[in-house]
């Protein structure tokens, strides 16, 4: 899709997503954003490319018992289990504040069974206000939860189509990263008709408490995220960068701008932020600042510019 | 309710014992709107380790922009804020979570047990400022040994009321539990009970209050990673069934909301 | 096998790799304490419970061009491309000092093809003084190295029966944590022959220098180790410890008495202490005389009262 | 050759312009055995990040016990040590690699550039304290600007050899860089070059020594995990094909040994 070179003094940070035009690459990952609402006070919202709300499944999850979360070496495990109102209550609670930010909003569903997920589908076909979906199958929480699907590239495949037929809007399919080969699962979900590709998910990890001799976590594992899984995101991005020709969007401990824009040097059309944002609540829009200051002092004529830009 | 990210200065270092510091910082934002019971959370490092930010109750706030914050150096975190100085400055957020409520016609019985006396300090000026009847109000402050409690004597002294101590070694005040006192103490029936301090101390609370019918509310902890309910990981099992998340829906909660152990 | 109560004051640290007993359960890990003699000015070596050395390969090798390392948030990135002097020169030049220093050697041994794996395995067969094999079928490194075997269940196996049939010693199979499901491939080489696994060996990362658009490490991709993939590789010994008999040695940013535990009661039998080295050389030898002290202070018996007692 | 794992602390701290920091850290193992050209690993967190020990040159070391290093700050790792102060405790490991080859007979050269002036002053202390002829001695000292020069040169006119300053913006001594006054000034032939700093500066330099057919000793860097041998990470191109490792192999080399881009 062409681009009219922007009049604006403002740097020309706006990407593509498929048919999904952003005014910038910077998103919010899903689970750590809330419903969007959380952050208005501290965030101006719609300065973001993009708010990924929380996993919305068919019917409301209370989710994993305490404790849920333990920090890392530069990383933190959570096992939240997947808690989130339920399509219905979302759509009836959720979706009118999100009409009004004026940003657009993609909305994270998982499933036990593709029956799930196409039904979730079927729900949010007729919201308004829905940017795009963004399909997890590859939560590593819940036990007969969406693992098994990321995990395996028919399924994975299975599952795509099954929402792609039923949604309204493109579908990002968000990948595991616990696999042999990443780029098989994202060739997989791309035959399966996905409009972009989302990595990284959690790396499945655990802690255990000494002194108790138990797991820290009540769930026994959980799910890494932060710093700590950025060389791992950046590799599995640059890979299936290189294998897809749908658009990538990058996510995996990205805190700063400098993270941000390496992910895109690696062929990541868009990014996504997660854990950073509970450490510093205004990342996500510091990001967008830093890269229209960055785009302006490498005097670049679009961000676009930089998308899989790596020499190597 | 909004919340502020300050960049605040350390005006103040104070040792109170070996383990427990009181940082005095320049918050002016989180100063002002803050309410006795809520907290703040804290960048302890520049580095990413530790990676998270550290939830501290505040324990008072004043009207020149000051917080202040009572913790006990317990591990990487509070270490590196033990060490910190005057004029050094911190990333801080808040004021996160809900606070005490205040009721204006009951007769008010602070129980802290300690660190858990951190949020009481601010408690007790409010109370005492806002214009109800005092007389029958009570703080009963308790620790282990005396340097967890005495230090902070003092401070609350400069209220119209009665402050009792107790001390687990008897090293300073009664010997015994905080909740000794609370029963043995007339604590006025219909009275409100605001507590703070470790899980068994304030099942032991709620116990008492129910016998005596007094309100009891509770500020609870558990590990935290965002504090303002995006990242859902503070849950603890409520009586309805669901869960509840402290830094949303507490760290303050009628104790008859939770599930205890008793 | 069964252990004579010791007589003597210091507390029980002796386990067992099947045949092969240990005075204590801590191991340097490949590549990360060089040939041992590296470090004799600063460890006592004879107070470890093994040293694995570096990686041996059939005919030496250069190894990948500079820069080889890069630091990652609590961790770091290596592109060694396995450089070694080669089985030949390893058995002339590095043996004699070996046989001296009153330790249990483990070398630990790679190869491109079953057949090279073999081979090196037939000459260290008549070499003196090496107490187990440690075969790293699982190097991110080198493109046509390890990675296809430890990627592979049926390679993995192939590979290991290949080895045990040529070996005169123990066989240790060092397993990758890159795949969908390592207890698959655990289970693939208790079958193959294996006398016990080792995990995890480092997870495929990539770093990107934003200025100079270029990944930072000449080998494009490297394999992340220390701290930050300590909650992947507990998961991981956890998992295959209740998949497999034979014994499990836990690596993965171990630093710290704690750390080498946790990995124990997460079902490892010994541990291996690896990027560690660099940040304090002393690191060994410190949590040999921290598992001591713990075990006096917990009164156990001994240390293998440890081994899997986690509590889920 | 023997190396020391040393908690050491900080007893002197000199910022000697904004970026450049000096300090002297009590380290007697390693003052005692240290060469000149050698170098030390500083752990310069408490975290685990950044994660890995930082190299630095030893700049000097003293009969008691004292050493020192020289270096900017350009990063985390160095800028943590920017913030360091006196008393604190650093842990230090070294001495580490193979440092100049004193070469007794020959006159000697000394050519520094930015930070590599580092290692020189404990190589001037040592070759004017070895009993030979310094008569045709040189010192060579270069920088960006005057403060990466100025601070320095004290301490090396307390030698009986000259003392020759260049800046690039000529803010201080000859405008222009060392190399330029290598080429002028009058070194004798047959003299023995000791440099350190950036890499042009050195390749410049051997292609001058080639012309005056003096010897050239150079002092590289590299990132560094392990700085002992133990890891590869460090390795350099050499002139027989296969790859040196700074710092065991080095980190100083006879410039004729590794490849340059000349
Ligand atoms: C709402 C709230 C208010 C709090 N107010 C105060 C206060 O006013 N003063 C004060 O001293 N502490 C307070 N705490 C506890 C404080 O947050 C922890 O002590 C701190 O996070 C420990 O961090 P660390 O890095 O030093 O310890 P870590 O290295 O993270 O852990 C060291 C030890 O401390 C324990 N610990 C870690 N986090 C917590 C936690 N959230 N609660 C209890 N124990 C923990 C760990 O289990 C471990 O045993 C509060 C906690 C909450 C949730
Ligand atoms: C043998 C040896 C001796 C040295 N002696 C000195 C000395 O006496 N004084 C001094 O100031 N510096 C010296 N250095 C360089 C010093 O080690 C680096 O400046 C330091 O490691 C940077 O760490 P950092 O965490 O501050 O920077 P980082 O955050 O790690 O990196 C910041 C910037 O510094 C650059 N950098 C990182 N490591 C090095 C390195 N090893 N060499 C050059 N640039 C690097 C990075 O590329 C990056 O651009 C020496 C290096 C070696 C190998
Ligand atoms: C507390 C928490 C909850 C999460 N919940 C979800 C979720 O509901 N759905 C999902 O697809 N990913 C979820 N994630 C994964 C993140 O969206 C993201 O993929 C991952 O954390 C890696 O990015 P980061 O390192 O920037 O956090 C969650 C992550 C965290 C830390
Ligand atoms: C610099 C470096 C070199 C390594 N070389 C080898 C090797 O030759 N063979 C091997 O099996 N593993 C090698 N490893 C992997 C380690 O043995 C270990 O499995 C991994 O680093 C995880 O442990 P750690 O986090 O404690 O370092 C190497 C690791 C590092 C950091
Ligand atoms: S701490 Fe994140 S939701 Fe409560
Ligand atoms: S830095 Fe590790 S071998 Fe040189």
């Amino acid at each position: 899709m062409e681009f009219v070179k922007d009049k604006d003094p403002y740097p020309d940070l706006r990407v593509n997503i498929g048919s999904l035009e952003l005014r910038n690459p910077v998103m919010t990952a899903s689970g750590t954003f809330g419903y969007a609402r959380e952050f208005e006070t501290l965030v101006n919202l719609h300065r973001l490319g993009a708010v990924v709300v929380k996993g919305i499944s068919l019917s409301p999850r209370a989710g994993n018992p305490p404790p849920r979360i333990v920090e890392t070496a530069c990383g933190m495990l959570n096992a939240i289990g997947l808690q989130n109102v339920g399509v219905r209550r979302f759509i009836e609670e959720k979706m009118t504040y999100l009409r009004g930010i004026n940003v657009p909003v993609i909305v994270n569903i998982l499933g036990d069974s593709i029956e799930e997920y196409r039904e979730i589908t079927r729900r949010l076909a007729d919201t308004e206000g829905i940017a795009a979906l963004e399909v997890n199958i590859s939560c590593p929480n819940v036990k007969k939860g969406g693992v098994a699907f990321g995990n395996d590239p028919r399924m994975a495949a299975a599952v795509t189509t099954a929402v792609k037929e039923a949604s309204a809007v493109p579908v990002m399919v968000k990948l595991s990263p616990n696999v042999s080969d990443v780029t098989e699962v994202a060739r997989a979900v791309e035959d399966g008709g996905a409009d972009s590709v989302s990595l990284i998910n959690t790396l499945i990890g655990m802690a255990i408490d000494l002194e108790k001799r138990k797991p820290v976590l009540a769930n026994v594992i959980g799910g890494l995220s932060g710093p700590a899984v950025k060389p791992v995101a950046l590799r599995m991005v640059y890979q299936v960068a290189q294998a897809v020709t749908i658009p990538v969007i990058g996510i995996g401990g990205i805190d700063c701008t400098e993270d941000a824009l390496v992910f895109m040097l690696a062929g990541a059309s868009a990014i996504q932020v997660g854990t950073a944002n509970f450490i510093n609540p205004r990342v996500s829009e510091d990001i967008v600042e830093g890269m229209g200051a960055w785009v302006k002092k490498n005097r670049l004529d679009s961000i676009r510019d930089l998308i899989g830009a790596l020499e190597t | 309710m909004s919340q502020y990210q300050e960049k605040a200065t350390i005006t103040k270092f104070e040792q109170l014992s070996y383990d427990n510091i009181r940082l005095t910082l320049h918050a002016p934002l989180i100063a002002e709107s803050a309410k006795p019971g809520q907290f703040v959370m804290i960048q302890t490092g520049a580095g990413k380790d530790p990676l998270l930010r550290r939830p501290f109750s505040l324990h008072q706030t004043s009207s020149n922009g000051q917080i202040q914050i009572y913790f006990k150096n317990v591990g990487r975190g509070t270490n590196i804020l033990a060490h910190s100085r005057v004029d050094e400055i911190l990333d801080v957020f808040g004021p996160l979570g809900r606070g005490f409520k205040i009721h204006r016609d009951q007769p008010a019985c602070l129980v802290g047990g300690g660190l858990g006396i951190a949020p009481l300090l601010f408690l007790a000026k409010r109370l005492c400022r806002s214009s109800r009847d005092n007389s029958r109000d009570l703080i009963i402050l308790g620790g282990r040994t005396k340097d967890e409690v005495e230090p902070l004597v003092d401070d609350f002294q400069q209220f119209s009321m009665p402050v009792h101590c107790t001390t687990d070694d008897g090293s300073y005040g009664t010997k015994g539990f905080v909740t000794d006192l609370l029963k043995s103490e007339s604590v006025v029936a219909n009275s409100q009970v605001y507590a703070c301090g470790p899980e068994p101390m304030l099942a032991r609370t709620l116990q008492i209050c129910r016998k005596k019918n007094a309100g009891c509310q509770v500020s609870v902890e558990t590990v935290m990673a965002c504090g303002m309910g995006a990242c859902l990981g503070c849950t603890v099992p409520a009586k309805n069934g669901d869960y509840a998340h402290v830094c949303i829906d507490g760290p303050v909660f009628n104790a008859e909301d939770l599930v205890w152990s008793l």
